[in-house]
């Protein structure tokens, strides 16, 4: 257990190294100068040149990934051009928001889509399944800015039903969660439908039924745990799909996540913060397989033995 | 009009969060108003106007070679952190946003004080032409004449910091801002919302008029437009999204919701006189006459005018009876063949990813298509567009929306250097029309020269032909003059023009509640 | 010729050959069907505030935001979101099936390698990837294609190489390896085409997200440059007139729709008749 | 307990007809099933592979799987209920309360993710309204007396922590928690070794006798019908051909078929006394093998599981399943390995054919395939092939049984297309299958027809040595009979050598000339097969032949 800990961990290490060098690779290639961006269309040949120096960005490009990874090693994010502050800080005050959301938003994707996906399994080739097939590819197919903003239109404009906008209470994550969620929710439907009507195929099922079972508790009890394993897999990807549409939904619903300042921070070619933010991000994506690793054996025990 | 009330607490959205609210450092049209209320600087404007008066400056003297400027300060004026404020606050402030340390956007703004350059080049951490012979003196002295100097210390970078503050701060002073400004920053909670309240013991009587206003930022204006419907926002900074205008203009409480008023900002598109075909004037202005204008404005719902020359109208100088290039489609076509290219030829234009400016590159697009010009459309990020702009050769023609010239001081000269002088024909530069006339050039600077108050109108007819007869070379063609618009609460009083600030976005100091 | 049969036989399925057949030839056949060009920004398509059309006799679906005519957009669109739905989904899933399917085959060394290439590629921001791609190519149909494809590739292989992994323990493997079938008759004759329902699933379901992701791209820059028209950037040019101008946003939705579920209902009916476990099942 | 003369009937199964959906339209699959199961006798049902003996167990539950097949006419009364026109809840409470069922997959049968003890109790307190410690007391109640070890501890186990013949006792303890009426066991030892067998089959007798229910035990070994059968049913394509009292019925059966199959029984110690098995085709000449090198040479084979995986600190325990094997085979000889389930036997053959990871020597026809890659194996291949255990899971379910047999022909370019078809048809024909067969896919056939598709496709190459793990184990005896032969005639007109992996005693003296005995990774006993058979030195393979039953119901074991 322990060796796999250490494993995993030097892995993500590697990992997120890997996304910091193409990152940095990548936004160096960019032809926008982040010393132009800040100097403003006023500025002096002179004063652009000063910045340049000062932000270190007049460096080989290797010194000044060297430079960035030795801050990291001492936590050190950098510091924001546009916003001239630390990054690491910028990002801690609005990344428990985001989680808040993308938690949310799972929670909202796995709950709908395993509904959806378990009655239509079970009612398999009925109207009920062509139902939710339906719905599932309304979901995957509707724009998520138009969703968010509909679903604030009914909910909180006209039924007043949840505020439009902010953030702190659980009424504020509703919506958010919800526009996220759907998207998500048409593929977990479509996953967890296949899955089940697979598992309900299976001999096991067939003894639970022996049993003189309820039909409840065969589905429930018997056929979704088995059919769980392929959705767990999917959250650890999910997370990293959500980053746009973080971004999207954190816009309509003024949700102050790292979505916006990821957003601003492209704009302006702030590399700092884009860093940072892609940094996290992939950590996210990392300790999300690995929660999903985790909880692969606690649902299936054949997982724990090996 | 309104009586003006004091009091009241307001709520405004804005879309984009708050950069920083540094003076030497904030440079975006949102956090530009915030910080002209937390500091105060040697001058200002009357609300609502492009006006000078003196503010921190109680009087103020110009040598009449125009190199030497005396300023008395007013006495007893505080930092919100209980110190007066005296004259080497000025000093220190300004040093302090030409320092390079700073990484400061408005260094070049003080490059007419005496020992700008040893600063910039690193020689050396103060400026020889400031001054401070005692605590409310402050003396200017400039290595050139330089007529906007006045306006140059009413602008954002020329704000008064206690120097213990900014030191306190430790490179964080964008957060934690200490001026003696009309407003106090109470609370900043990152992503969410600041909230100012007014300073109590702001040096000018009934300044401010609110007792508080709460920023809410990340709003999309969609949604901040629905919520000031609710009575939940009474300022949606962003103003009417394009979606929304028509509906709301044709609503029965849209003449109450609607703040239109003109600005400094003229939308152009510039011409790279040094990519071909757009080497040949004639060309150029061919082009300028394939524009249909009123199109874009019908696009733009209404709410912008066509331009036919770079100064916009409310701007001193600008010539009301030029009439610039008709749109005239024959013409333009004749024009062409006579330079040249009479089946038309392929080209790029460049635009902003942002809505409308897509749009309006593609009924551009379309107006190039009927005199033969086949334009294709790269909408891109804002940086890449100004990339491609400053550098040489790349971009044969940039629309300029949303990156559009808003002047940072109300005088004609803030419209030339860096857009149209051969200053900013340079690799980074501004002057995406790599378009340099050494003639124009020196006119300018004779004008700029002219800091006889006494000369102003006479300076400003000088700088409005520079601009009517840059329009013989048609670097530019200047498409519309578009006013902005506020959607505000019916609560909330005052004229359009302190909610459409020339100098300012919103006028903070000058808005009030009327209930 | 006998999938088409067993296929005309399901009502689902032909009613998506069908939609599907449609779509496609109005794609070809746009010139001949629409009313005006795509991208003539037409005076009278305009309100005289600047507001579009809704539907009516003149402009049959209503215009758009620069007066241009939507059914006639939505017709030549259909050839650009056919070729992202289509072609740069397909790529992706190819890309998706071909790494996954590799790295859960393969041991060792390679086979590791591949994996956390793909865990890498996993936790990289792909839309970072888009906008650097943006700015640096000419942006062109293709590129957008070769974009997204990389972009997608990244969970199929996921979700490929579980499915693989399971597949490999398999008896069946075990006894074809013992008749000594090389590893690509393994791989390409007993292992693809057990992965040809999850191929499936993504290959339908990632039309309506490649067609929308394309918006997004065009949005940063790297999609279909203006005017050329796209069931994506329709929308996404329009989406906060989702309430001003209903049929802009809601009209093109539905023919995404309305398309990856049709792709979706053929390709169910292709993995029953290409599956021979469920011949005689219901 | 004593029985009245006439003991009640407890099921009665009349006229009972079951169709098959198929593309072509209805297929009959059971025709005209009548039969009466009275209180507290078992009745066996037998039958070759494919004659319908789970399909009918299955329309008695109510559980057909109902896109497939359905119930077209005829009824199922339990003590005058009918159960076919049953409401579906009414159907629940009956199923696993009046009849329980053992199936006839011990491995796939129990759900992977829940604990024994769950599965357990959850019947019980479905049908007993029990609740949470007394369901739990019965649970243990029930383990113990299926005679599994540590019951206690084996409620919070996993069904993978379980041995095959574990699984199958918590199956029948889940099946008689409920004290059932009727007990439908389908095929409950084929998976397992003689010695487990012969527990569980004691098992059930006294279970049996302890409750008073009455069993249907579906089984097409004839020697367990003859120790278990109170009455016996014969099934031939979907038609019972027989029924009748066990004693009369194997005393003097009356249909052919029947005849045929207690014929075809082989008996433990039929063949003493012979060294080789006996010939088939007598016209050929004794080949003699001894002075020929050996095919298969094996010398101290270790096989480990779970090796190094990963490529950082990544390392499982490993678990060493088979050491210091080592035994050779002469061309044309067959060397029988006979051991409890989990001994090594099937590792051993995986090994000895290169696939999986081993230490140690393996010479197949004087070449080492130690270390050898995939594409050097080729060759190799073509002189030694395997049989697998389990047929279903070795064929390609999306691959065409001709096309899976064609397969051979195709890795080593051994036929052009249109011999293919000629060749896959012959070897069809060759191990009895129609070669109509041809088009079909693995999932229509039998679990006995599979197995014979496997054996077709290890033919196909002419190989010298054939790894046969358990390859007649699902057959019934019939075909098991036929089966042997053609692998003894293909050995002698062929010259092949086999590894016979077996866990049925009688098949392995009937085929042998030498025979292993493993047991935990090692072989304990090996000699000629008259040594072990005749005078076994071990007391473990002492006990495996004791534990074989006998095929005459007069010669029952005493339980
Ligand atoms: N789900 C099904 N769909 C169609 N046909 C089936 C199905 N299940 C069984 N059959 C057919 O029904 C017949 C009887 O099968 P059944 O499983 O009862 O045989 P069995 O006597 O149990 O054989 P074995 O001893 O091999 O288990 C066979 O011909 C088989 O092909
Ligand atoms: N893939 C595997 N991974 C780990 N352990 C395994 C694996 N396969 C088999 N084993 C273990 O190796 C040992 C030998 O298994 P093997 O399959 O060879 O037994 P067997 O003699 O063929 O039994 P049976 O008669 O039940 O088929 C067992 O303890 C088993 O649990
Ligand atoms: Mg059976
Ligand atoms: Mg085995
Ligand atoms: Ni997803």
């Amino acid at each position: 257990m322990i060796f796999l800990l250490m494993r995993r961990l030097v892995q993500t290490a590697l990992i997120l190294l890997g996304v910091a060098a193409i990152t940095f690779l990548l936004l160096y290639a960019l032809p926008a100068d982040p010393a132009r961006m800040i100097a403003g269309r006023s500025a002096t040949a002179q004063t652009v040149a000063n910045i340049r120096h000062e932000l270190g960005l007049d460096q080989p490009l290797l010194a000044q990934f060297w430079a960035y990874l030795k801050g990291l090693t001492e936590g050190n994010l950098g510091r924001s051009y546009a916003q001239k502050t630390d990054v690491g800080a910028l990002i801690a005050a609005r990344l428990p928001a985001t989680l808040i959301l993308m938690a949310a938003g799972i929670f909202v994707e796995v709950l709908l889509g395993l509904f959806l996906g378990v009655i239509a399994a079970v009612r398999r080739g009925g109207p009920v399944d062509r139902f939710v097939m339906m719905a599932s590819f309304v979901g995957v197919s509707a724009p998520q800015f138009v969703a968010a903003l509909l679903l604030l239109y009914v909910f909180a404009v006209t039924l007043a039903w949840f505020p439009m906008s902010g953030f702190g209470t659980f009424a504020h994550v509703v919506l958010p969660a919800t526009t996220l969620g759907i998207l998500g929710a048409g593929w977990y439907a479509r996953m967890v439908r296949s899955a089940m009507i697979d598992v309900l195929n299976q001999d096991y099922v067939r003894t639970a039924r022996a049993k003189g079972l309820s039909s409840a508790r065969i589905v429930f009890r018997h056929a979704l745990p088995n059919a769980l394993l392929p959705v767990i897999a999917m959250i650890g990807i999910d997370i990293g799909q959500f980053m746009s549409g973080v971004v999207v939904v954190e816009a309509v619903y003024g949700w102050p996540g790292i979505g916006q300042l990821a957003w601003q921070a492209i704009q302006q070619v702030d590399i700092p913060i884009i860093m940072g933010v892609t940094l996290v991000s992939a950590l996210a994506i990392v300790l999300g397989n690995l929660v999903a690793d985790v909880i692969a054996p606690l649902i299936d025990p054949r997982i724990r033995a090996r | 009009q309104d009586a003006i009330k004091q009091g009241g607490d307001i709520v405004i959205t804005y879309k984009d969060d708050i950069a920083t609210l540094d003076p030497a450092i904030g440079y975006d049209w949102v956090n530009w108003s915030m910080i002209k209320s937390l500091y105060s600087r040697l001058m200002d404007y009357t609300p609502g106007t492009p006006d000078l008066i003196p503010s921190l400056a109680e009087t103020y003297e110009v040598s009449p070679d125009g190199l030497t400027y005396t300023f008395k300060l007013r006495k007893g004026v505080k930092f919100t952190n209980g110190r007066e404020v005296v004259a080497s606050d000025v000093k220190y402030s300004i040093e302090r946003a030409v320092d390079p340390k700073t990484q400061g956007p408005g260094a070049g703004f003080f490059g007419a004080i005496k020992g700008f350059d040893a600063v910039t080049g690193g020689a050396s951490t103060t400026l020889e032409g400031i001054a401070t012979p005692d605590d409310s003196t402050v003396i200017f002295t400039l290595s050139r004449p330089d007529a906007t100097f006045l306006h140059v210390l009413a602008i954002n970078f020329a704000s008064v910091v206690p120097k213990e503050a900014v030191e306190a701060a430790a490179g964080d002073f964008g957060k934690k801002p200490v001026g003696s400004g009309t407003f106090v920053l109470k609370e900043w909670t990152v992503g969410q919302r600041l909230v100012f309240e007014r300073n109590p013991d702001y040096f000018v009587k009934d300044m401010p008029h609110i007792d508080k206003f709460t920023v809410e930022v990340g709003q999309e204006p969609l949604v901040a437009l629905l919520r000031l419907q609710k009575g939940e926002v009474d300022i949606a900074g962003d103003g009417i999204p394009p979606a929304k205008f028509v509906e709301i203009k044709n609503s029965p409480e849209g003449a109450d919701i609607i703040v239109d008023g003109a600005q400094l900002h003229t939308g152009y598109i510039t011409l790279n006189t040094r990519v071909k075909p757009f080497d040949n004037v004639k060309v150029r202005q061919a082009l300028n006459m394939a524009i249909n204008k009123e199109r874009i404005t019908r696009i733009l719902n209404g709410r912008a005018t066509a331009a036919n020359q770079p100064l916009p109208p409310l701007m001193p100088g600008y010539d009301k009876s030029f009439t610039g290039y008709a749109f005239d489609v024959e013409k333009a076509k004749a024009l062409l063949a006579e330079a040249g290219f009479p089946d038309g030829f392929e080209t790029i234009l460049y635009s902003t990813n942002t809505d409308p400016q897509p749009r309006i590159a593609q009924a551009i697009q379309q107006d190039l298509a009927a005199v033969g010009v086949k334009a294709e459309v790269r909408a891109l990020a804002q940086a890449n567009v100004i990339a491609a702009g400053g550098t040489e050769g790349e971009a044969p023609m940039i629309w300029s929306g949303g990156m559009a010239w808003i002047a940072d001081f109300p005088d004609p000269s803030n419209f030339y250097g860096p857009i149209l002088g051969c200053a900013g024909a340079v690799q980074g530069g501004w002057n995406w029309s790599w378009y340099c006339n050494k003639d124009l050039d020196a006119r300018a600077i004779a004008a700029d020269s002219m800091s006889d108050p006494a000369k102003a109108t006479e300076r400003q007819a000088v700088w409005g032909k520079i601009f009517t007869d840059i329009m013989a070379d048609a670097p530019w063609i200047p498409l519309t003059n578009e006013r902005r618009v506020v959607a505000k609460s019916p609560r909330m009083g005052g004229s359009g023009d302190i909610y459409v600030d020339p100098t300012r976005v919103i006028n903070y100091d000058a808005i009030f509640v009327k209930d | 010729m006998r999938i088409l049969k067993s296929m005309i036989r399901q009502p689902s399925a032909l009613f998506g050959l069908a939609i599907v057949a449609l779509v496609i030839l109005m794609a070809i056949a746009a010139p001949l069907i629409a009313p005006y060009s795509p991208n003539e920004q037409m005076f009278d398509g305009l309100t005289l505030e600047g507001a579009p059309m809704p539907p009516s006799a003149q402009f049959l679906l209503g215009t758009d935001t620069l007066g241009r005519d939507l059914f006639s957009r939505l017709l030549f669109g259909a050839r650009t979101s056919l070729v992202i739905g289509l072609v740069a989904n397909g790529i992706a899933v190819t890309i998706g099936l071909l790494i996954g399917i590799l790295s859960g085959y393969m041991r060792g060394l390679v086979g590791n390698a591949l994996m956390r290439f793909t865990d890498l590629m996993m936790a990289f921001p792909a839309l970072l990837l888009a906008i650097v791609l943006a700015a640096l190519l000419r942006p062109s149909l293709w590129i957008v294609a070769m974009v997204i494809a990389l972009v997608n590739w990244v969970q199929v292989a996921r979700i490929v190489y579980t499915e693989t992994r399971g597949l490999v323990e398999r008896d069946f493997i075990l006894a074809e390896r013992s008749l000594g079938a090389g590893h690509v008759r393994i791989l390409f004759h007993h292992i693809l085409p057990h992965l040809m329902p999850t191929a499936i699933v993504w290959g339908t379901l990632g039309i309506a997200t490649t067609v929308l992701l394309e918006a997004t791209l065009s949005f940063l820059g790297i999609g279909v440059q203006p005017p050329t028209p796209s069931w994506g950037n329709i929308i996404f040019e329009s989406q906060s007139y989702f309430q001003a101008a209903p049929w802009l946003v809601f009209i093109p939705g539905a023919v995404i729709l309305l398309t990856a579920l049709s792709f979706n209902l053929v390709g169910d009916a292709l993995r029953d008749i290409l599956d021979p476990t469920q011949r005689g099942r219901g | 307990m004593t029985f009245p003369t006439a003991a009640p009937t407890v099921l009665t199964v009349n006229k009972l007809c079951v169709d098959a959906r198929t593309p072509e339209g209805l297929r009959r699959v059971l025709d005209d099933i009548s039969f009466e199961l009275k209180l507290g006798e078992t009745l066996c049902i037998a039958g070759e592979s494919g004659s319908g003996k789970s399909v009918t167990s299955l329309a008695i539950m109510g559980l057909l799987p109902k896109a497939s097949l359905q119930i077209a006419s005829g009824s199922i009364a339990l003590e005058g209920r009918e159960l076919s026109r049953l409401s579906n809840s009414a159907m629940r409470s009956v199923r696993g309360g009046d009849i329980a069922m053992v199936f006839q997959e011990p491995m796939t049968s129990l759900n992977p993710v829940m604990s024994i003890g769950a599965q357990l109790t959850e019947a019980i307190r479905e049908h007993q309204g029990s609740q949470g410690n007394t369901a739990e007391a019965v649970a243990l109640r029930m383990l113990d007396a299926v005679h599994i070890t540590e019951p206690a501890k084996r409620l919070k186990q996993f069904p993978h922590e379980l041995s095959g013949g574990m699984r199958q006792r918590v199956m029948i303890a889940m099946a008689l928690s409920c004290r059932p009426k009727v007990l439908i066991a389908d095929e409950p030892t084929t998976a397992l070794d003689v010695t487990v067998q012969a527990q569980i089959l004691k098992l059930m007798d006294e279970l049996k006798r302890e409750f008073g229910a009455s069993i249907i035990l579906i089984t097409h070994d004839m020697g367990v019908v003859a120790q278990m059968a109170d009455r016996v049913v014969i099934m031939q394509a979907g038609r019972i051909i027989e029924q009748g009292n066990a004693l009369p019925v194997f005393n003097a059966p009356k249909e052919r078929y029947t005849q045929d199959l207690l014929a075809a029984v082989p008996r433990l110690g039929a063949h003493a006394g012979t060294d080789g098995p006996p010939r088939v085709s007598p016209q050929i000449g004794e080949a003699p093998a001894l002075d020929r090198a050996p095919v298969l040479t094996v010398r101290s084979l270790d096989v480990t599981y779970g090796k190094a995986t990963g490529w950082l600190f990544g390392k499982k325990p490993p678990a060493s399943a088979v050491s210091g094997v080592s035994f050779e085979i002469l061309p044309g000889q067959t060397l029988g390995l006979v051991g409890e389930s989990g001994s090594g036997k099937s590792t051993t053959g995986k090994a000895v054919l290169g696939l999986i990871p081993f230490t140690g020597d393996v010479v197949i026809d004087n070449c080492n395939i130690g270390g050898l890659s995939q594409r050097q194996m080729r060759p190799v291949r073509r002189s030694a092939q395997m049989i697998f255990q389990d047929p279903y899971a070795s064929l390609d379910p999306r691959m065409a049984v001709g096309a899976a047999i064609a397969e051979p022909l195709i890795i080593h370019g051994l036929a052009n297309k249109g011999e293919r078809g000629d060749r896959v048809a012959e070897l069809l024909r060759r191990v009895g299958l129609d070669p109509d067969a041809a088009s079909r896919y693995p999932h229509e056939f039998s679990g006995g027809q599979r197995q014979r598709i496997c054996i077709a496709r290890a033919l196909a190459l002419n190989p010298k040595l054939i790894v046969a793990d358990e390859s007649v184990a699902a057959l019934d005896v019939s075909v098991r009979a036929r089966v042997l032969d053609l692998m003894l005639e293909l050995q002698e007109t062929l010259g092949l050598a086999y590894l016979l992996i077996s866990h049925d005693m009688a098949v392995i003296e009937r085929m042998s000339h030498n025979v292993a005995v493993m047991r935990s990774g090692r072989i304990v006993e090996m000699g000629s097969r008259r040594s072990v058979f005749e005078s076994p030195r071990d007391a473990y393979t002492q006990a495996l032949m004791a534990a074989v039953p006998i095929p005459d119901p007069a010669l029952r074991h005493v339980a």
